[in-house]
């Protein structure tokens, strides 16, 4: 308990989380700082080929084994399967909430959140606690399955919602799925002699980067919750808060099935208890376009993603650390 | 100059939608259209700006498309089912070409 | 495909008035607007340009609103107070709407 | 609110044209336009988008420029030699405009 | 004598300067050479960041006592009476400018430049001259209450100009004070933690990225120059020269008195000799919107801008030096 | 001839290309990765302002002397001459093609492309093999002289084609040619002092740079083949090929008459080898308007650039090797 509250309180206190606060601290003020979008992206293309590069290069200096591909199948049914128990949670704590607006919700449970990831992997490294290089294979391969499963629940719910080619090829070819597994492929393949090329860009600079990033997610989550108004309901809150560490449960007992490091159920645990915040939302304005954005959009962004980065890391790194060794 | 009636076609629509959108212009037989970006705006959805957003899931574009009156019905039919559920504004304003060879 | 009368009112103003342009179309009960950027222009104020700025003190911005005929007067009347001492411009065209119970 | 006729002219054409048409609109004294960037669009040349591009070679601009309905003729005159052999298209829709001394 | 010159040389060809005069001299040869409003937005967001994080990350690594919070106050009541001089000198030196124009103008030369304020601390970090790392909320303290005074002289002047509620806050809670007060208190709340995470992001590559900025900062002072016409009477250029000079030796007094290290003192002198081209311009534009731009924008950004960064920041920092020990 | 396998097949997986080859994937498997217009200006901006810089301050390290007019008057020239080589090649290969559309082309194979000169550059830093400081000044000199042949060659063939004040001044004082040789300038004056304040910006991070650029260049050289269609015979491929190969022996012969280094010779070659598709384009577009951009984009892009790329540049730079010594 000690151990989760210093690690708790030492997380609080690093620029990345503070970057964060001062970003809804402006938004919720109105100041009008904000970042130009096309920054915005430039910055999350950035983080993107770096987790990926590094990813890669550091499967390329432990070798890789069958445990790589075992943890992405893992990761792939833990996105299929988690958008069930989300959808059932959410109906559970919230029951004023539609069956379409719970199974958009569910989907956004089921994927990830690369930035939540990137956290995780920051302070694990801060801390000198190592996790394997293919988390970041893990969490590229549990982006999409999760949008499968709330459609299938939208569907059987009878509240529509349309699968056809041309989605299946966005959400598979999905930007950010190609650089993240784009640049772990090059940084496998270039290993060493890569890294060495590339690592005064995507190393020592990374984590300003990341805080000037959490700064405008901070921004965006702050515009986000004053405009939440209605559906913020408080069994809304709660399965915004609850939802992650039942996700971490799954996360905990997949990566000590896997016998993953204590890094790497850490990681297992962020990257099934954080919610996807930009690929499932522009999915699901496709194709369910009646679920409310207004609703997943609040809980993935302005209170999943909070608790994940405040409070949710350092829980979920205590508790494997004790669980898998350390 | 000889001008040419002509209808101006102006869709805001969610950016999401982008594909959709084209698909069904050139499956109606446009002949060309033009694509504005958005930087914010309002609706019975709330206010809403592009600022500081990475993914595409909020946010509009505005598409532009002038063609022949002739060819208006056929177009709009096209448009309706996808604008269907989404969120999104259509207005046909009169207005004059000129090459209208083009259209 | 059924259409409405409607008028497309289109306000070219420096963006630092955004805000104020926004709160007046809001209490004037305007149901939706959309802002498009503005790269540069021309004007009785010389040519300008967006590119390489950091401030937003040059600079403008355009509005579009679609509006039912019946709302013009007051809309306009509302916005005039904002137009007065700063730089823009304002258009009204007659256009035609699809689901006009948006509006 | 005292509203006076105006027209409308939109000329969407290649972004490198800018300075040619801008010359002319200048020359013939049009008192002033606004310039809104284009983010991509089709046409008889293909699907095209600004996205990730560097050079300028590629892509739209788009020139609206309000004036008195007795300026139309010389601005069209003046406007059709830039257009010969460039890409662009130009719609004309008549309009209302506030504060018409300004024009 | 021969100090300024020499120091005055070196900084006129150092890279910073040079490449201001690169963007000047393409500007006015009507070169297309332009930075998209994202970059330059997204590199001023940098910088703040960056000046903010080390002013505050330099107060927690040599304590803060009474001066910080003396200098914050001594700097604001600068910012408040400054625009009283500035407005009595223009109005003197060119009798064609109206009380309105003269007014708005006033408020920018109270207010400050931040990247003069950079120029001027980069300048002493190269000449190995400490400041204190404090200047940083003196600066951003001295942003705003300039337009406060501009305002009231514009209002007791019969020119009208208004305030309102709505402009406060937008003046107070402007992006880059928020951003620079921001990151100076995350930057002295994690000390030299927080610092050793960062500074790979913003000390090695800051030159650089300055640089850049003021390759596209001649370019928007050329422009303004190119179209400065008829406004710019040899008053008023005098005014844009004299002006700094009366306000440095304003800032040497201040900084005398609080007893400032020879570099603080050189940066008081900058910042009261420098005038706003951003912030102010915004506010007047929306407050004093009958106040001629090209008059205030040539001013402070074709005019001041230029001699400060060439010879002005030299002259302030051989005068500090003099006068206050080195 | 195993040298160049083996530099070939180094070159071939290095991060710089395989990033190419990513985005060039991407693009033909019609992802949704794309970078936004301004940070594409961006990241090109920073490329062009290190490697002047870079050129520049080698020159002063080295010491500059005849030599450096010498090889800037050569590239002039060949520059000029060029494009009748690449005219009556095309004309030759491609029978099909439009005396305006052939004039067009020639004026981009006689110009030049900056990052494959970057790629160039890189490969040899990488191999540690020299390369003159100045031949980014000679890079600068043979962007615009080819322009002039092509409309020369338009008008003689009757196509029209108009080149008037105006386009010249933008030609000339086009945003890339001020900024490489404004930068190498500054390089210059600046020397050592210069280059230690922006080494941290424009040094270590530049390959991490180069690889996002090249990831967007691949993406917007697949888009172009996807549209290539109808324009590409198999003699405009064949010119695609062999024409890069020629300019590459011209280069060779300058190079070898100026009595270059072996890397200067490499890069002569490659210079004339590579093919503008920045700014020769849009010179076309103004000044032949008719001339098909599907045809000179796919050329330049999609075909030649690929091309030299992967395959030209290790090959000219094994040639140079034996010829020139090394
Ligand atoms: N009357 C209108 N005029 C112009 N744009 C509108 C209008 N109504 C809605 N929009 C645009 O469509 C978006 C979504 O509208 P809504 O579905 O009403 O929230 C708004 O944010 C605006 O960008
Ligand atoms: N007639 C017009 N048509 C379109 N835009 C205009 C017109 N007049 C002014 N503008 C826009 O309003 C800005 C300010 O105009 P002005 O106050 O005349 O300098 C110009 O730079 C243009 O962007
Ligand atoms: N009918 C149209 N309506 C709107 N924009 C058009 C139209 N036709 C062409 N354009 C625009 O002009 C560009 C070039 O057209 P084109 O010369 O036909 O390839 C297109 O990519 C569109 O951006
Ligand atoms: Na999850
Ligand atoms: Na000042
Ligand atoms: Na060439």
């Amino acid at each position: 308990m000690d151990q989760i509250l210093s690690l708790a309180g030492q997380n609080l206190l690093s620029p990345v989380i503070l970057f964060f606060v001062l970003g809804v601290a402006a938004s919720l003020a109105r100041s009008d700082l904000t970042f130009p979008e096309a920054i915005a992206k430039g910055m999350s293309l950035y983080l993107l080929f770096a987790i990926g590069f590094k990813g890669g290069a550091s499967v390329s200096q432990h070798g890789a084994d069958l445990s790589l591909g075992l943890a992405v199948v893992v990761g792939v049914v833990l996105s299929f399967v988690l958008p069930f128990v989300a959808f059932a949670l959410l109906r559970i704590l919230a029951r004023g909430v539609s069956v379409t607006d719970a199974a958009a919700v569910a989907g956004h449970y089921g994927s990830i959140s690369i930035v939540t990831f990137v956290a995780a992997t920051s302070l694990l490294t801060a801390g000198g606690i190592a996790h394997e290089g293919y988390m970041v294979a893990v969490a590229a391969a549990m982006e999409a399955p999760a949008i499968v499963s709330a459609l299938w629940l939208a569907v059987r719910g009878g509240a529509g919602g349309k699968m056809d080619k041309d989605l299946w090829r966005e959400i598979l070819l999905n930007g950010s799925i190609v650089l993240l597994l784009g640049a772990f492929a090059i940084g496998w393949i270039t290993g060493e002699r890569g890294m060495a090329e590339v690592a005064p860009f995507i190393v020592a600079p990374f984590k300003g980067v990341l805080c000037l990033f959490l700064l405008d997610m901070g921004i965006v989550a702050g515009r986000e919750l004053r405009k939440a108004g209605r559906v913020v309901t408080p069994g809304v809150v709660a399965f915004g808060l609850v939802m992650p560490l039942v996700g971490a449960a799954f996360g905990l007992a997949a990566g000590l099935g896997l016998g993953l490091s204590a890094g790497g159920v850490a990681v297992m645990m962020t990257l099934s208890a954080s919610a996807s915040y930009i690929a499932v939302p522009a999915a699901m304005r496709v194709a369910l376009p009646k679920a409310n954005p207004a609703l997943y959009l609040t809980l993935a962004l302005g209170i999943t993603f909070p608790f994940n980065l405040t409070l949710g890391i350092p829980l979920y790194m205590a508790i494997s650390q004790t669980l898998a060794g350390g | 100059m000889q001008m040419h009636d002509a209808k101006r076609v102006e869709v805001i629509i969610e950016a999401v939608m982008e594909k959709q959108v084209v698909r069904v212009l050139e499956e109606a037989g446009v002949s060309g259209f033009t694509i504005l970006p958005v930087l914010g705006g309002s609706g019975r959805s709330g206010r809403w700006t592009r600022e500081g957003m990475v993914g595409r899931a909020s946010g509009m574009i505005a598409v532009i498309c002038l063609i022949a009156p002739g060819r208006l019905d056929s177009l709009l039919e096209a448009l309706f089912p996808v604008l269907t559920d989404h969120i999104g504004v259509v207005s046909v304003t009169d207005t004059h070409i000129l090459r209208a060879e083009r259209f």
